[in-house]
Formats: structure tokens, C-alpha cells, sequence
């Protein structure tokens, strides 16, 4: 039927896709990039999916989306050190950011703020958190046996073990595989979101929170959950990164760290979810390449792509190619829109 | 008649020192259709947003079938069975007609139930044929026709419009008043509205708003033959 | 009793300098709506401006005062032209796009000025109130700041550019039907708030060590506070740079200077949360 | 600060690039320097010279034949100033570029974020720093004055120039923690009081609150183990509010960096200080140092006492090998462990086997018109404070940072 919303046979074929393209890249790119820079760049794509997933379908711009990379990343190493044993410390890593997120998400949604006020916050909320952090140095902030330790950090956690084996380490090409099987699983736990009642009741909050609200919807309630899902997403991924740099310092909880998640998804594609992901991974790899010339600076190249990607392709990359390629192929069933950032976002939606 | 459906006691709301709408009682009964009338800025548009939540009135109570709703937020009464559509359309641009009335009917049904229902309004307000369009390609009065399906697939038992009309061909005017009695039929209706045309062939009973206050309440003929009606609202345009 | 002459003017500072580095940004932000996320770095090309100028003999305070501003108004000018303009109307976008100019000028000013910290004495010496020594460059910040004010408030109230200008911030569509062309109202805009930005940041030079990075420190503050003053201009700027400057500095002072910075956000999620159209949403409406 | 950062930045990142892709395995004929120091961000003013030192050793050695009749190669990162980076390229270091010694780290918790993988991964680690002390661990060696070298000497000199009430303002990590403490403890052992600590993240730059809060205290005395770029701001602003000549300042740090030279005659004059190097001492060694470092660097201004430690720190590493005869860590640390001295730029440096610290010469200075003026030399002082607590030769196991208690 024509205009369907419910489409099972689609939802199996995207959960396919999946596991063959996860099978394939897993197997083929340790071939061109060390897995160990590989696995980093595994974790800035579940970083970039957990803003994508709330700014790309929620219409929720977070500026502080790396206090919950951050949260998830000292859950993990204060837990870890306190217990030895890394199980429950991935756990808390989703759960402690999760619940800070829907504390702070009920104070912005069920206080109305919108657009600027809700990026205030979120930025403010960073600040604290990086201030609070960088200066814990003193012997006095210590929880259970973890020093928080301020600027220096906290190093010499447990690394991640096999559940119940504390002494058999994951790591090397064994945590690549781990991390990429979480991103694969992350990926299709959002598609499934997506693909359901809340998901596109999610899309429609976007597009028109007072008519949203006029049917009957709660949406402060269901913008807090969803930014809470989006923080669990982000925490799970800084407590990879914990793991993969052996030691989390207060930089997790940078502006500029946020800067760059919100940079990855404008340059793939907001509104779609595989936009994020790429975006983080290449602009991530393109950052390394980029230290092998000194003629031009880093920051000032990531500056300029974010300018370009703004003025002449608002929609990222994944819609842009995705669109040519429907084009092409005389697909075009869906048309084009203005290039505003509210046409931008309304690429991928209910079909998934 | 049967129950009262909405009712205000000594509603008032106040922006600093204007008094937009002044101590309004007002009633209406199960399935019944009433327009609200008066020149702009006599308040009829602040009393709309006050019973439909939008805004929090400064003093006075709203009741609905006996509930009171005062403070209440607009979902919190739209999920009580009250369909609501404000003045410029309100609806989701990006999504197709299907999809918006979809979300519209997830609300009050489940998601089998949902679909079904949707199908039902597209073929009830004759949108099949733009079903699979996004709203923002849409004309104006397409748009209003969504949005009446929006309010009308939750079956609400008040439906509370804010000038439904304005901006509307002929034609589309004449279907959304087919569209309305429709509705009426299950439904109790508060139009505010200024299209005098479609008043006339609308409504019964009209209640007149000025300087914040209701001036008159009655049929639609008797209110618009008023002197006192005439002069404060209809003298200027005709 | 000197103590508390001190404090007064430590907390008086603190707030000059909110005002300060807030200028620039409420000026843009307040006339055109947007949010220029490269103020900081603004600001810290306005303190290269002046430790180059110093550097190749200028006079200090003409360095500060002039160059300053007139270099980086001229390249927020610039900016206005090949970025800002294309994107009006556009909040976040806007947003997005100046913090790219923002990452953009920090590598710009690296590859010039290198990743060290540089610095210039201050010009005015301390000097002692009873038995404590002060500095008295704050003295200078204190009335540089206070004159801002004034002259904002003089420009905006008693010329025809300020007429204008309180046209358009109240009625967008006014000042292009009055016959003003509102491209040429916001060149100017921005070229003012962007001199602002830079006078700003070289006054504030003598005091700090500069580095490309230094704007990010000032950027959060700057947009606190003037999201938070809301949206009356000079009353907004004046009324949050007045709440938050005395809440760091009670807290620094009692406590520590980091508690003093953390203090102050605390105090502006409150504030946010209580008056979610800042401080002049609901006090002081239609004031400047 | 004149340099010429641009050639020798540009070999880093390279090797910072190619590092990243993957890596064909090369056969070893040549001895693999890891190097891990921040040559840019706001700890540069520390990083950059100390690589211009390790490149200096490592050109020395090689024009010298090299190691093992093998050449010395050199693979740097530069760590941006980010403790986050140092995890991530000490990884890199001893992973995958599998280098056989790892030079650097410069504030403490660059260390602390290293020193596990390399005691992990079992890659030899000299840290050529001047630190708090109580790092114990067989796999690390240290060559920088630690407070019982420093601290100990500084204080007394210090209050007895000065009186009796101390003011301590700290930067906010492990170094300003611990070394705030081992001055609180030499305050007391002399007689004085500690009057006030403030702890002052890394990015603090704003001192006036400070400034009006330490002289309603009113201390004889304010001592300063402040860091970094952002840091430097305090002495400026404390002679702006002309307090430099009430109270006097002594630092931990200042100068190990060359700040000195940034801060004018009128800000700097006077504050005290005690380092193993000074651009001002008067040897033999010195002088043939510095013309090495012009010949190849250009300007010897650049030399700081941080840069020097590295330098040694080359030195002593070179010499085990070559006593050892093998690069093989056991080897060398057994070299190492035999008490064996280098002569450096700023004198002898003898490696002490307990602790794996080294035994120096600390010389108490003022500044004085952007140098350091030489007041009185303290030889060969032991590490006494990491000896109390540390003996690698009865427990060779030991991985440990021990703190002062007070």
C-alpha cells in the first residue's frame, strides 16, 4: 500500500544491510588502516550517532553532547577502578550519562527553553563539568578508591575484560571487533527506535512541536527520553574511548570536543544515521592526515570545511550523494526542497 | 441539550497593563456549533488560546465536560478528546500527508488501528490523491484540509478551530464547511472566525467578543441585525 | 575597611570586563540576531593587533584604542560580506558557520603567531589604597567600560544612526521600509560589534598572556551573558554583566577563583531556567 | 622568542602521519628513539627546546658513530599540549613503531598518563624533568631535581630573605598538589608558617582577586610552583599591582621554561628560584654547550634548564647502552643501575640505583635582568625524599607514586 507506514519486510532488509556491510568493512579496512586507529574512529561514529540521532531527529541541538562522552568515559574508569572487574563499569557508563541527561533534559524541556537557551544550557553544563573536573586534583576528591585526579586525569584503570574474567584483557584486534560489533548493534537499536511509534513521533516533534503537542503529544516527556537515549549512546562510546586510551582526562569534556561532533554531523548529513557516522570517521581520519603536513593548520582546515558546509551543502554529504544517486537512477520519488537546515534534516524519516 | 462540553467562569488574562480578555463566562453544550465574532483585538484569539492551553489565563477557571483545565497544557487537553487547530497552519512540513495524519492518529489508537483510521480521514476529506506529498508542497487550502484531518482523526468530541476559513478559495471554503457539519455531527465546535459569509452559513449561534468582553450572545441573525453589533464591529465594514 | 575598598573594586572590575567582552556580541546579537560564535577569536585578534602595533613602536594606548578595533572591524567586515550575509535569518546555521570562522581564525593565528604565549606589560603602574597595593589597570578596564556604555547609550538615543538601529532591533521590516536598506544597517552592525570585539580584546591584552586559543575563554562568558541580559541592549548588558560579575567574585573570594567560574554558570542555568527570556524578557521591558 | 620550529616540526608530523597508516615491517638496523613532548600548545615554551636538545644528542651521537656501530633514529610526536594525546602516541610509540626507549613527557600527568604502557609493554622511560618526586618503579629513570633537591634548599634562602609567613599559589594538578605540600613541610621544618594555598587549574589567568586576597593575609613571603603560558600572568600581574616590591616571590618553576626572558627586567627582577641549569653558569661545560646549541640552533637564548635535563638525559641513556653493549632493556637498566655518572651542561649527573633519580648539583638564584644570577651552588644533592620512600633494590617490583603526608 502506497504511503505505509509500517513496512516489516523493510526493516529486515535495512537489519541485513547492516550485518553485511559491518561484515565486510570489519574484514576489509583493517587491510588499509590500523585497527588501532580504526577503533578510534569506530568510537567518533557512535559519538556522531548519538548527536545525530537527537539534533538529526529530534531537532535537538546539544552543544554539550561530549559532557556525556566525558560522563561515560570517568563512570567507567571511577567504576572500574573501584571494582576491578569491567562488566558493571560499561554498564554505569550508559546509565550515569542516561540519567544525567534526563535530569537536565527535564530541566530545559519542562522549562520551555528552545533553540539559543537550550544550547546556552547545554554549553553551560559542559563548562561546569570541565571546570568541576580540571580541578580535582586534591587529594580530597576521591570516589570509593578512584583520585579523581583534575587536569592530570585518571590513569591505570581495568581495562575491558572478558565478563567475569577480570585478567583476560580485550584489547588490540580483539577490542576492534568488539567495537565494531557495538556500533553495528548501536546502528540497528536505533533503526529499530526510529522505525517505531516514538521514533517518528520523535521526527514530527521536530518539524512542529506546537502541533505536536496539539494531537495530544507529551513533548517535553519524549524530547527528555530521547535526549537521554542520545546521552546512553554517547556514554557507551566514551567508555570505549576510556578503554582505548587507557586513561580519560578532563579534555573529554572540551568545547571543542563538542565543537567537533556537531561539525561531523553537518558535514554527513543530518537527518539521515548513517550521516554522523561517516562524518565522524572521515573528518576524524582526515585529521590524522592532515598532521603529516605542517603547510597549513589543522583547526583552521576543520574551520573552513564547517563554513563551506554551511553556506553550500547545509545537507551534508550522505543526503547529497544519496539524492544524486536516487536522481540518477530516476528514483527521485521524493523532491527537492529548499536548502534550509529545517530541508536539510528531513531527508531520511519515516522509511528509515 | 445534553452536558456542558466547555465551559469558563470569569476567565481574564491580562498582558501588563491591556486587558485582552476581561471576566468571559461563557458554555456550550454536547455537539453544539458556535462562532466567535468581534473586531481584532477584542480578544476572541487570547480567549482561544486560553481554553486550548497555549496560554495560562491570568484569573477565571476553564472546565471541560466538568474537569477543570485551567492550568493545563495543551497536550494534557488535546488528550482529553479535543481536537485543536490554530490560526496559521500547524502542521508538520517536511512530512507527507500520509505521515502527518498517521502521527495524528497514533495519539488515541494503536499503531494497526492508526493506519487504518489514517486511510479512513484520507478518503473521508478526499486527500488521496496528494497523500504521499509532503505538506510543504501544498497549497494554502490543502493545508487547512490536512489540519482539519489532523483534529478529526483523534474523533474528538470539542473542536476547537481559530479562523479555519481565512485565506480560502470559494470552493475551499465550501468543503470545509461540509467538513465542519461533519465533525459537528459528533462533536461540539467553537469557531472564532471573521469571514461573515461562512459564518452565515455555518453557525446558529454566534457569541460577539469586544474590548476583551463578550457583548452579546445569540443567533446568528438576531447578533448580526443588532445595532450595538453593528456599530462596534460590523458598522466599519459595511 | 581597605579590604573591602578592594574587594569593591575587584567586583567592579568583574563586572567592567563582562560588559566588555560582552559588548561586541550583544550588539550583533541584538540587532541582527545572530550569534557570532568567532567574538573570542575577535577579541583575540583585536590583542594581536595591539602587541604587533606595540611591537612596532606604536603608542599603547593608540594600539588599544584605534588599531584595534578599526583592523578587526574591518575583517568582521569582511567576514559579514563572504559568510554572515548569505545566512541571515538563520540562527543556528549562523551559529554554525561563525564557529567555523571561529576554528578557522585560531589556525590563521597560529600559523602567523605561532602556538606561544605573548604578552605586554601593563602600561599603568599599581598603586596603594591604605595598605593594599592595587592594579591600576583595572581602574582603566572600570572607565573604559563605563564609557562604552555611556557612548552606546548616547549613539543609540541622540543620532540618526541610533534612531535607526532601535528601528530595526524592534521591527526588522521597519528600517527597510522607512527606506533604509537593511544589507547596509547590518554591515554596519557587524562591523561595529566586531570593533567592539576587537577593542575589547586589546584592552584586555596587557593582562593576560594571548595565545591563538585565548577567544574560547571569553566566547562561553560572553554569550552568558548577553543571552541572559535578554533582549534590551544596553539595560541586558548591564543588568547580567552586574548579576554574574558579583557572583564570581562573592564566590572567588570567599571561596576560589575556580568555584568563583563555576558560580557564575551555576547562576546562569538558574537564571535561564527561571526567566527563559533572560533578565530584560521580564524587568526593565522596552529599555534600551 | 625567535625559532625555527618549521623544519623540525614538519619531520614530526610527518612521522605523526605515517605512523597512523599501516606499517611494514622494517628490520631493525637502527636504534629506535621514541620522543614525546608538547612542541606546541600552550606548554610549548617547555616542549619545544627540549626537543631542539634531544635532536641536538641524537645528531651528536650519530656524528659519533652512533650506538652499537647502528644510527640513532628518532620518532617524535608532538602532544599538543593534550594529556589526552600522550596515551594515544605513547601507545603508538611502543606498539607499533616498537621503539626501543622512550625521551619525554613534560608536566606530571603527562607521565602518569604514559608511564603504565611503557612499564607494560617493558620500553625503557626516561623522564628528564624537574618534578615532585616519589615515582618509584624499575622501569623509569629520572634526571630532574626533585622538592628535596629544590624545595629544601629554596625555602630556608628564601624566608630568610624574606620572614616567616608563607603564601603558596599552586597550579591545580598532581606537580602543584604534591610540591605545595613538600613546601608546607620545609615552611615548618625552618620555623614558619604556611598562611594560604590556592590551587589554580591550568588555565586560570586572571590573578586579581588573588592578588588583593594574599595581601589582606598579608604574608613575608609568596612561593609559586605556577605552570604554563596562562600561568605567567600572575607575575605580570603582580607587578602591575606593584606588590613585587612588598612581598617577595620565589618559584618551583619559574624559569625552567625561560619565562624569565618573556617577563620584563621590572616584573622578573629578584624573584628566587634554584635549578640545576642556568644559561648564566660559569663552566667550562656550559660554555661548550652553548656554542654546540648555536652552531646548530643559530641563538643558544633558547636553552632552559628542562631542555638541559633532556639533553642529559640523552646523555646518560647513550652511555648505558654503550657500557651495556645491547639495547635490551634488562641490559641497560643494569648499566644504569650501577651508579653511573655523565658529565652535562650543568655539571655531573650520577644515576642513584635506589630510586632510579639521579644526584645533581641545585644552584639557589635570583633573577636578575632576564638571566639568572648564580647565588650559591649546593653540589651533588641526593634525591632524599623519593630515597625515604623508595629502594627499587629490595623491591624491584615497586610501581608506585608515593605522596608526602603532612
Amino acid at each position: 500500500m502506497p504511503g505505509q507506514v509500517h513496512n516489516p519486510g523493510g526493516l529486515q532488509k535495512d537489519l541485513m544491510a547492516t550485518v553485511i556491510v559491518t561484515g565486510l568493512l570489519v574484514w576489509l579496512m583493517p587491510m588499509l588502516i590500523s585497527t588501532y586507529t580504526l577503533t578510534v574512529l569506530i568510537i567518533y561514529g557512535m559519538l556522531g550517532l548519538s548527536l545525530g540521532l537527537i539534533w538529526g531527529f529530534g531537532g535537538i541541538l546539544c552543544f554539550g553532547q561530549a559532557a556525556f562522552f566525558g560522563l561515560g568515559a570517568y563512570s567507567y574508569a571511577i567504576a572500574a577502578i573501584n571494582f576491578g572487574e569491567s562488566t558493571l563499569p560499561m554498564i554505569l557508563a550508559v546509565l550515569v550519562p542516561a540519567v544525567v541527561a534526563a535530569l537536565l533534559g527535564a530541566l530545559m524541556f519542562y522549562g520551555r527553553l528552545t533553540d539559543v537557551y537550550l544550547g546556552v544550557i547545554t554549553l553551560v553544563v559542559t563548562l561546569i563539568l570541565f571546570k568541576f573536573v580540571n580541578s580535582t586534583a586534591g587529594p580530597q576528591y576521591v570516589i570509593g578508591k578512584a583520585r579523581l585526579g583534575g587536569f592530570n586525569g585518571i590513569p591505570g584503570f581495568q581495562t575491558l575484560n572478558v565478563p567475569g574474567r577480570p585478567e583476560a584483557y580485550i584489547w588490540g584486534d580483539a577490542y576492534f571487533y568488539v567495537c565494531a560489533v557495538l556500533l553495528a548493534l548501536v546502528f540497528v537499536l536505533v533503526t529499530v527506535l526510529l522505525r517505531s511509534s516514538f521514533g517518528r513521533v520523535a521526527v514530527g516533534i521536530r518539524e512542529n512541536e506546537t502541533r505536536m503537542s496539539l494531537m495530544g503529544y507529551d513533548v517535553r516527556a519524549r524530547k527528555t527520553i530521547l535526549f537521554a537515549i542520545g546521552a546512553a549512546i554517547a556514554g557507551l562510546a566514551g567508555a570505549l574511548f576510556a578503554n582505548w586510551g587507557e586513561i580519560v582526562t578532563p579534555s573529554l569534556f572540551s568545547l571543542g570536543q563538542s565543537a567537533e561532533i556537531i561539525i561531523w554531523c553537518i558535514v554527513g548529513g543530518l537527518g539521515t544515521r548513517l550521516g554522523p557516522i561517516l562524518g565522524a570517521a572521515g573528518l576524524a581520519y582526515l585529521k590524522f592526515l592532515l598532521g603529516q603536513q605542517s603547510l597549513v593548520d589543522n583547526t583552521l582546515i576543520t574551520g573552513l570545511i564547517l563554513v563551506l558546509f554551511v553556506l553550500f551543502l547545509p545537507r551534508g554529504i550522505v543526503p547529497a550523494v544519496s539524492g544524486l544517486w536516487q536522481s540518477r537512477i530516476g528514483r527521485g520519488r521524493r523532491s527537492r526542497r529548499p536548502q534550509t537546515r529545517r530541508g536539510a534534516i528531513s531527508r531520511e524519516r519515516f522509511n528509515g | 441539550m445534553g452536558e456542558t462540553v466547555l465551559e469558563t467562569q470569569g476567565l481574564t488574562m491580562r498582558f501588563g497593563g491591556v486587558i485582552a480578555a476581561n471576566n468571559v463566562d461563557f458554555k456550550l453544550q454536547a455537539r453544539e456549533l458556535r462562532c466567535l465574532i468581534g473586531p481584532n483585538g477584542a480578544g476572541k484569539s487570547t480567549f482561544f488560546k486560553c481554553i486550548s492551553g497555549l496560554q495560562t489565563p491570568t484569573e477565571g477557571q476553564v472546565y471541560m465536560r466538568g474537569q477543570e483545565t485551567t492550568r493545563w497544557m495543551p497536550h494534557e487537553i488535546a488528550s482529553l478528546g479535543v481536537g485543536i487547530k490554530t490560526q496559521t497552519p500547524n502542521v508538520m512540513d517536511a512530512l507527507s500527508v500520509f505521515e502527518n495524519i498517521w502521527l495524528a492518529a497514533r495519539r488515541f489508537h494503536a499503531p494497526s488501528d492508526a493506519e487504518r483510521k489514517t486511510q479512513e480521514i484520507i478518503e473521508r476529506l478526499a486527500l488521496g490523491s496528494i497523500a504521499r506529498k509532503d505538506l510543504g508542497q501544498l497549497a494554502h487550502g490543502e493545508r487547512q484540509r490536512v489540519e482539519l484531518g489532523l483534529v478529526a482523526v483523534g474523533d474528538p468530541w470539542l473542536v476547537l478551530l481559530d479562523e479555519p476559513a481565512a485565506g480560502m478559495s470559494a470552493e475551499d471554503v465550501a468543503r470545509m464547511t461540509e467538513i465542519i457539519h461533519e465533525l459537528n455531527k459528533t462533536a461540539a465546535v467553537v469557531i472564532v472566525e471573521h469571514d461573515m459569509q461562512f459564518i452565515r452559513s455555518i453557525a446558529e449561534k454566534v457569541t460577539v467578543f469586544h474590548q476583551g468582553a463578550v457583548l452579546m450572545e445569540d443567533h446568528v441573525d438576531r447578533v448580526l441585525s443588532d445595532p450595538t453589533v453593528r456599530n462596534v464591529y460590523l458598522g466599519k465594514k459595511a | 575597611m581597605d579590604l573591602s575598598f578592594v574587594i569593591l573594586v575587584e567586583m567592579l572590575y568583574a563586572v567592567s570586563s563582562l560588559i566588555l567582552i560582552s559588548a561586541g556580541l550583544a550588539v550583533v546579537f541584538g540587532m541582527m540576531k545572530v550569534i557570532n560564535l568567532a567574538h573570542g577569536e575577535f577579541m583575540m585578534m583585536g590583542g594581536y593587533a595591539t602587541i604587533t602595533a606595540v611591537n612596532l613602536g606604536v603608542n599603547i594606548f593608540v594600539s588599544m584604542l584605534v588599531i584595534a578595533p578599526i583592523t578587526v572591524g574591518l575583517i568582521g567586515l569582511i567576514v559579514e560580506r563572504l559568510v554572515i550575509r548569505h545566512l541571515y535569518g538563520r540562527l543556528v546555521d549562523t551559529m554554525l558557520a561563525t564557529w567555523g570562522l571561529s576554528l578557522f581564525f585560531i589556525g590563521l593565528a597560529t600559523m602567523i603567531f605561532g602556538n606561544t604565549t605573548t604578552g605586554i606589560s601593563t602600561p599603568i603602574p599599581g598603586f596603594a589604597i591604605g595598605n593594599f597595593q592595587i592594579n591600576g589597570y583595572n581602574f582603566f578596564i572600570i572607565v573604559v567600560s563605563a564609557l562604552l556604555l555611556v557612548g552606546m547609550l548616547a549613539v543609540l538615543k541622540s543620532t540618526r544612526a541610533g534612531l535607526i538601529a532601535r528601528g530595526a532591533m524592534q521591527r526588522p521590516d521597519m528600517a527597510a521600509a522607512l527606506g533604509y536598506s537593511p544589507n547596509r544597517i547590518y554591515m554596519a552592525t557587524f562591523f561595529c560589534g566586531s570593533a567592539l570585539s576587537g577593542l575589547a580584546g586589546a584592552v584586555l591584552a596587557p593582562l593576560v598572556g594571548l595565545v591563538p586559543t585565548s577567544g574560547g575563554a571569553y566566547i562561553a562568558k560572553a554569550f552568558i551573558t548577553v543571552i541572559a541580559g535578554g533582549p534590551s541592549l544596553i539595560a541586558g548588558l548591564f543588568s547580567s554583566a552586574g548579576l554574574f560579575g558579583v557572583v564570581s567574585q562573592v564566590f572567588t573570594f570567599a571561596i576560589s577563583p575556580v568555584i568563583g567560574e563555576v558560580a557564575l554558570l551555576v547562576a546562569a542555568v538558574i537564571l535561564l531556567r527561571l526567566l527563559p527570556q533572560g533578565i530584560t524578557g521580564k524587568f526593565f521591558k522596552g529599555k534600551l | 622568542m625567535p625559532m625555527n620550529r618549521r623544519s623540525f616540526l614538519s619531520t614530526t608530523a610527518a612521522m605523526t602521519g605515517t605512523a597512523l597508516l599501516p606499517q611494514a615491517v622494517m628490520a631493525s638496523d637502527t636504534i629506535k628513539l621514541g620522543s614525546i613532548l608538547d612542541t606546541s600548545g600552550i606548554f610549548d615554551a617547555y616542549g619545544k627546546p627540549m626537543d631542539m636538545a634531544m635532536r641536538l644528542a641524537v645528531k651528536e651521537i650519530n656524528a659519533a658513530g652512533g650506538l652499537l656501530g647502528k644510527e640513532v633514529e628518532v620518532v617524535a610526536y608532538d602532544t599538543q599540549s593534550d594529556m589526552a594525546l600522550y596515551s594515544q602516541y605513547g601507545q603508538q610509540l611502543t606498539r607499533q613503531d616498537r621503539v626501543d626507549v622512550v625521551h619525554g613527557g613534560i608536566l606530571s600527568a603527562s607521565r602518569e598518563a604514559i608511564r603504565q604502557t611503557m612499564r607494560k609493554t617493558k620500553t625503557l622511560y626516561f623522564y628528564n624533568v624537574l618534578y615532585e618526586g616519589g615515582v618509584c618503579d624499575g622501569n623509569i629513570f629520572i634526571n630532574g631535581v626533585t622538592p628535596a633537591q629544590q624545595v629544601e634548599a629554596l625555602v630556608p634562602y628564601a624566608m630568610g630573605k624574606s620572614g616567616p609567613k608563607v603564601y603558596i599559589l599552586a597550579a591545580d594538578y598532581n606537580y602543584g598538589q604534591i610540591t605545595a605540600r613538600w613546601i608546607q613541610k620545609f615552611v615548618a621544618e625552618n620555623g614558619g608558617e604556611t598562611v594560604g594555598v590556592d590551587f589554580f587549574p591550568l588555565d586560570v589567568s586572571d590573578f586579581g582577586s588573588t592578588i588583593a586576597k594574599i595581601q589582606a593575609v598579608g604574608p613575608d613571603l609568596v612561593i609559586a610552583p605556577l605552570v604554563g603560558g596562562a600561568h605567567l600572568s600572575f607575575f605580570r600581574q603582580w607587578a602591575a599591582a606593584g606588590m613585587k616590591d612588598r612581598i617577595p616571590l620565589a618559584s618551583t618553576t619559574l624559569g625552567v621554561g625561560n619565562e624569565h626572558k618573556v617577563l620584563t627586567p621590572a616584573e622578573g627582577d629578584g624573584i628566587m628560584v634554584a635549578y640545576n641549569y642556568s644559561q648564566e653558569l660559569d663552566t667550562a661545560a656550559n660554555i661548550a654547550f652553548k656554542d654546540k646549541w648555536s652552531a646548530a640552533y643559530g641563538d643558544s637564548g633558547m636553552i632552559h634548564e628542562l631542555a638541559v635535563s633532556n639533553y642529559q638525559g640523552m646523555l646518560t641513556w647513550a652511555e648505558a647502552v654503550r657500557q651495556a653493549g645491547s639495547i635490551e632493556r634488562a641490559a641497560v637498566i643494569a648499566a644504569l643501575e650501577t651508579g653511573l655518572s655523565i658529565e652535562g651542561p650543568a655539571g655531573r649527573v650520577t644515576v642513584d640505583p635506589k630510586t632510579h633519580h639521579a644526584v645533581l648539583d641545585v644552584h639557589l638564584m635570583e633573577i636578575e635582568n632576564q638571566g639568572m644570577r648564580v647565588v650559591e651552588t649546593l653540589p651533588q644533592r641526593q634525591p632524599i625524599d623519593t630515597q625515604s620512600v623508595c629502594d627499587l633494590k629490595v623491591n624491584p617490583g615497586d610501581n608506585i607514586q608515593y605522596e608526602i603526608e603532612i
